[in-house]
């Protein structure tokens, strides 16, 4: 207990004086998670588009597929991706291992189902003639999903936030395809990690917080985007 | 002249149950079509085909005469079609009716003027900043109305747009939309269950029954002679003629019926041409001239033409300068002595004539 | 510094005791070359030297070394340090292992009492080790109640150990790193078979044509080098009151046991 | 006797505005309530308050005289709520209307007759298996119906029941309806917007206007007399009179209304009670009497109690035993010379004459 | 790339073979993991239901709260629940540190946003009068829950899917609080993780590839179960 009291007390230390190190790391992590989050977005929004409005066969497996993939342990999906990526993969002479953009295409394949998934929950759940009145009233394709997005915003706004919390909470692959490397790789969880693994616990929870609160404000952001849009 | 929107050979399925079958419907330029028919025959199936919004399994649409395939969305920008339920967005009522305006680009300023002009013009300028989400039954059919003819499009589709309407609002509805379509020539085809708006409102009326259109022609001659008992059973029967006014003034019309000349309260009526539509049993049969004062205005002189039994009355066809059919209880029928060749007189009063406007 | 990067892997404990932390800037000031340290398991530091994704190595398992270099995956292996194992276990010592004269006896006495060991199990170094002396005593715990394996590395084991009372081989860093946190006290130390040895070495560039092999070679030279020695002497002292390594470079292992 | 269900000084609310203010609203065991008024007066919302859907912000609810705080659940169970939308559930059409059987705890075996009665009650046995999701309006209407029905309530809630439906099957419905209301004796409420449907079906009614009732009354008072134009515009102008029957033969019905006699067609009509309606322009004026033979069956001596102008036409108000609404024309009105107190003989066919049974 | 068709044949082979502890591991992480999803359904259900159907002040802050717990990285709760679980802290005299219990708590916090999430969009986008019509059929408010559940069985599904998947891939925590030890917490995750540290890569993705099996066999299962229902 003692600890977590540390650990906060440590979280305002580090944010009271600007570690300029902790600051770097989380602007590191919102970064690499914030690309990863708006890659899953496009590829879950229009997987789900697809799967929520189409009927075609082997429909019912892509949903089991899509379902199956929100089970990918990102330690799985980071030995895969590395595989792919380290110097003996297919991948190797990109040279993107041990970099950002390595942790941003993991994130992005632990992030993408989620994202999927809530946006085939959202606007499966829509009435089913809204979409041909929408075409009626002169609705091109893609302005007919731009306005049943918006009708779906507040599911979909947890679509963003799931996604968003998936990639920037994971671990495992990051270590894997990042490497942890200071002032490279290093994002918060692995920072975490480490501290703990170093016996550090009250920097580690002070990480925590500091990753949580990056989480929540980004949450505050968006609903106050999203309240806004929904008012106008 | 080649039809507005045409359908040729069209099949309709849902699973394996063929659901709408119609061999070939054009709608004109500048008609308006009333669809009536039972439930579940298939008549929101049709709009649905009309607006292009289902393709069919089978067959072809036709727009201006050329098949539609692959400028749907062009096409579509020329119509506006109003469900049968009203799917508002969750945003307000003028960013509702805003909608289709938008989706075409037009820029805000503009589009404020438009907006405000229908909501009043449907009675709900007062919800304008309301959500399209909490509105009552009959609001939400404003709104969703409002929606469609915003758009001024030249071709509208309504989907029984009146049915959550009061009564009062219904009827200046259904006056206004005459008014409009006949002011703007917009092609119009809505599906209705009631009698009264179809003949009030269309060119033409088409009977769907399982599927299948029945019967289609103009609609003094679908409610004066369906096709048959099941397209009976949904237009009713009544007498409905064209008639061209002769004079009017004192509030009354004068109008010329086939032969003869019928008197009618006008009611702010105004136009040269008219249908004039008699209830059966507003119709007055006697075998003798009288010569009392009553009330009665119209007095027509001709011969029985065919008596059909109908339930507890009986239902007397008459050429009396045009066809007309009254119903009469059975007693009086013998009492009468009425039989097909008798002379009689049908006499019906000014205020039970009902006159339909017909544009040119 | 230069775009060209140097992959280094090594083994978590290494990583952990924050050593390599300290000498990367030095490495990188000196040679212009890109370090990146990927702190894994030993096995997988090896396996990870075996397919050429990396190109040198600080671990210290000198059996698999050894077999690494004999497979021809390694060379240029040079040793760079060593610490110690020590046995920690409750201050209470219930099976007074305090006492205990040799590495062999105070594991003969965890067999004899079933008092709980917590094995890493994880086949690092520390596990190869705690599996030879095993081995010398001719028992093999494996499936013993009171033997559990922890499958994690020594941090987390050491804190598996912590809460269950237990007994367990750790390397005197890391224990040193988390004795804030622990109940754990030193049982048993000074045994020459409990020396821990780290080694550095180059990959083979023969193996695969991605190597860098010159920058390894700056590597392990910058390992074995007299100012880096002399680092490495040093780390620790200003936090834990002595160092957590001796550098031994020049010296041969045989040197070390012989001590 | 205690109302079966009781408001009191309701007040409901949404956001700031106030929706609904019911001072004292008794529905009566066994009675039939119609609710009419305009859109968006307040319909829904008390037909809710009084399915005890929703909790107003002030006031109680009554229901056999005591407050229903705390066994809502209970006496939710006695009564059936049919909405404006059919709010259908994603499971066969049978399984929907089963639903409130089995919400009871109705074991399977008994549920299905009961739920196959139903279904052909409301003619939808092909419907049975299909899903409640992929229904035409009406279809959906009648489902909804049936799962109300099956249930076999105390207390019905109807809001604008049949809206999406037919016109024959309106008519049918409505008949159907008149026999198992009467036949189970249940209370009921049901909104509308069809006057006819009021006048046809209900005991008595309720006009309800921005959010309040401006009018209650058995029904022949409210449509033959309105409190006000408001509600006259919502009723109609109807001429509506209790009326017993005295003898009924050759599909002719005769009938005691106030000092006169009335015969009217009777078209299966089987009760003994009724209700005359008659719309003002199916009534002939005339000063005199007339001997020629005519298919008119009722000629009442009457005083012309009141004139009022109502558009092109004018109404007139007669005294023939009961009171009476003619419209004629402003031309009749001058020829016929017709002033308060002239005596008058209004006839109307036996055809003309529409019958709405009442009670036991 | 080959350490992935090496992954596969040793995945047939184990799989093949029956390997004992494979086999143990396999059913643990099931109790385990499916354990934490019942108990994230319950929760999440009840708070997904009171956040969608409900309007109380806080309501914001609280889905806003929610969506921020779908980004609790597991490492956070690892070390926040092993706190709490320690000897030393508040719960230790319950022994359940290193325990399956232990790692149940874990992946039930981490799986229950997820849970909470989706209820919110699935019930969320119902049309607003379905409930007051399933009370005007009778329906208590236990009843109304289960039905309005059932009518949005697919995004519920896809909820289960996405706790039961959260709480399974996740390996932070459980190697925090579970310990990874062997016959007793060691689960697939955790046994990926061992063997990847090994270098034991074509093992590591055999387990991988057992658990993404597990995942989609419980995904067919209840697909199944799912469309039985529906139909009946
Ligand atoms: N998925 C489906 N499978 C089978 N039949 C269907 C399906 N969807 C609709 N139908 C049927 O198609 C028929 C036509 O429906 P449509 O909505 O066009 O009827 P409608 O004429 O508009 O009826 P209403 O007057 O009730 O609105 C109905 O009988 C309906 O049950
Ligand atoms: N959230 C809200 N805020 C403000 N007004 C509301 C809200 N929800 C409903 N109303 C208003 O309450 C009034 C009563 O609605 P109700 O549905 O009872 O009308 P109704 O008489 O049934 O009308 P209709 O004939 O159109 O069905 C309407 O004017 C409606 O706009
Ligand atoms: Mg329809
Ligand atoms: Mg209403």
């Amino acid at each position: 207990m003692e600890l977590i009291w540390d650990g906060i007390r440590e979280a305002f230390r580090i944010i009271g004086t600007g570690d300029r190190e902790v600051w770097s790391i989380t602007l590191r992590s919102l970064l690499v998670s914030g690309s990863a989050t708006l890659l899953a977005l496009i590829i879950g929004i229009s997987i789900g588009a697809l799967l929520a409005f189409r009927r075609f066969p082997g429909r019912n497996l892509a949903v089991t597929l899509v379902n199956t993939g929100m089970g990918l342990p990102p330690v799985v999906v980071g030995l895969v991706v590395a595989i792919f990526l380290w110097r003996s993969g297919p991948l190797g002479p990109l040279g993107l291992i041990y970099t950002p953009a390595a942790m941003v295409i993991a994130q992005t394949i632990i992030a993408a189902p989620l994202v999927t998934g809530f946006t085939v929950a959202a606007l499966g759940s829509l009435p089913s003639r809204l979409r041909p009145q929408l075409y009626a009233l002169g609705a091109s394709r893609l302005q007919m999903l731009w306005l049943v997005l918006q009708e779906a915003r507040l599911p979909l706004f947890a679509a963003i936030m799931a996604g968003f919390g998936a990639a920037v909470s994971e671990v495992g692959a990051s270590l894997m395809v990042g490497g942890n490397l200071a002032g490279e790789t290093r994002v918060l969880t692995t920072a975490v990690v480490l501290a703990a693994q170093r016996g550090e616990f009250a920097p580690a929870i002070a990480l925590s917080i500091i990753l949580l609160a990056l989480v929540f404000l980004i949450n505050l952001v968006l609903t106050g985007v999203q309240q806004r849009e929904s008012r106008s | 002249m080649t039809a507005k929107l045409a359908l040729r050979d069209i099949v309709v399925r849902r699973g394996n149950a063929e659901i709408l079958r119609v061999l070939q419907l054009d709608v004109t330029e500048g008609e308006v079509l009333a669809v009536l028919g039972p439930n579940g025959a298939g008549k929101s199936t049709l709009l649905q085909v009309l607006a292009l919004l289902e393709r069919p399994a089978q067959g072809e649409v036709l727009f201006d005469g050329s098949p539609v395939a692959g400028r749907e969305l062009k096409l579509r920008r020329q119509m506006a079609a109003v469900f049968q339920e009203s799917l508002l967005l969750d945003r307000s009522v003028a960013a509702n009716i805003a909608l289709g305006l938008s989706l075409r680009g037009m820029p805000r300023g503009q589009r404020r003027e438009r907006v405000h002009y229908w909501l009043h013009r449907f009675g709900v300028d007062d919800l304008a900043d309301r959500s399209g989400r909490h509105l009552s039954g009959g609001e939400a059919q404003r709104v969703s109305l409002a929606r469609a003819f915003v758009l001024e499009p030249s071709i509208i589709l309504l989907d029984e747009p009146f049915s959550a309407l009061d009564q009062p609002t219904r009827e200046s509805l259904a006056d206004e939309l005459v008014a409009v379509l006949s002011e703007t020539g917009i092609t119009a085809v809505f599906v209705t269950h009631e009698r009264d708006e179809a003949a009030r409102l269309a060119d033409r009326v088409a009977v769907i029954v399982d599927g299948q259109v029945q019967q289609i022609g103009p609609t003094a001659e679908v409610f004066s002679s369906p096709a048959d008992e099941t397209v009976a059973a949904y237009v009713g029967v009544e007498t409905v003629a064209p008639a061209k006014v002769l004079e009017s003034h004192d509030g009354l019309v004068v109008l010329s019926v086939g032969y003869a000349h019928v008197e009618a309260t006008a009611n702010g009526f105004k136009a040269s041409e008219a249908l004039v539509c008699l209830r059966p049993e507003d119709i007055v049969l006697s075998v003798t001239e009288s010569e009392i004062q009553t009330s009665v205005r119209n007095r027509l002189r001709g011969t029985v033409t065919g008596i059909k039994p109908a339930g507890a009355e009986v239902r007397v066809e008459a050429d009396c300068g045009f066809p007309l059919v009254a119903s009469i209880t059975r007693r009086s029928l013998e009492e009468l002595g009425i039989a097909i060749g008798t002379p009689v007189t049908a006499s019906f009063k000014a205020t039970a004539v009902h006159l339909i406007p017909r544009g040119t | 510094g230069s775009d060209e990067t140097l992959i280094l892997a090594t083994t978590t404990s290494t990583f952990d005791s924050g050593l390599l932390d300290e000498l990367e800037p030095l490495f990188e000031e000196q040679t212009g070359l890109n370090l990146k340290i990927i702190a894994v398991g030993t096995g997988q530091a090896l396996e990870m030297g075996r397919r050429g994704d990396a190109d040198v190595l600080v671990v210290h398992a000198p059996t698999a070394e050894e077999e690494f270099v004999e497979e021809g995956y390694g060379v240029n292996r040079q040793l760079v340090m060593h610490n110690d194992f020590v046995i920690v276990g409750p201050d209470d010592d219930p099976i007074d292992m305090r006492s205990a004269e040799d590495a062999v006896t105070a594991l003969l006495g965890l067999r004899t009492s079933e008092m709980t060991f917590v094995s890493r199990g994880d086949d690092s170094g520390t596990h190869k080790r705690e599996l030879s002396l095993w081995n010398e005593l001719g028992f093999d715990p494996a499936g013993e109640d009171w033997y559990l394996e922890s499958g994690q590395g020594m941090g987390a084991t050491l804190q598996i150990a912590n809460q269950r009372e237990a007994y367990t081989l750790t390397d005197r860093a890391t224990y040193l790193a988390l004795k804030d946190v622990l109940d754990l006290e030193i049982l048993f130390e000074g045994d020459p078979g409990l020396l821990n040895i780290y080694h550095v070495m180059q990959v083979n560039p023969d193996t695969s044509g991605d190597i860098n092999a010159s920058g390894a070679t700056a590597f392990v030279d910058f390992m074995v080098a007299g100012e880096t020695q002399a680092i490495i002497a040093e780390f620790g002292i200003d936090k834990f009151g002595q160092p957590l390594f001796v550098p031994d470079a020049g010296r041969s292992v045989a040197e070390l046991t012989e001590e």
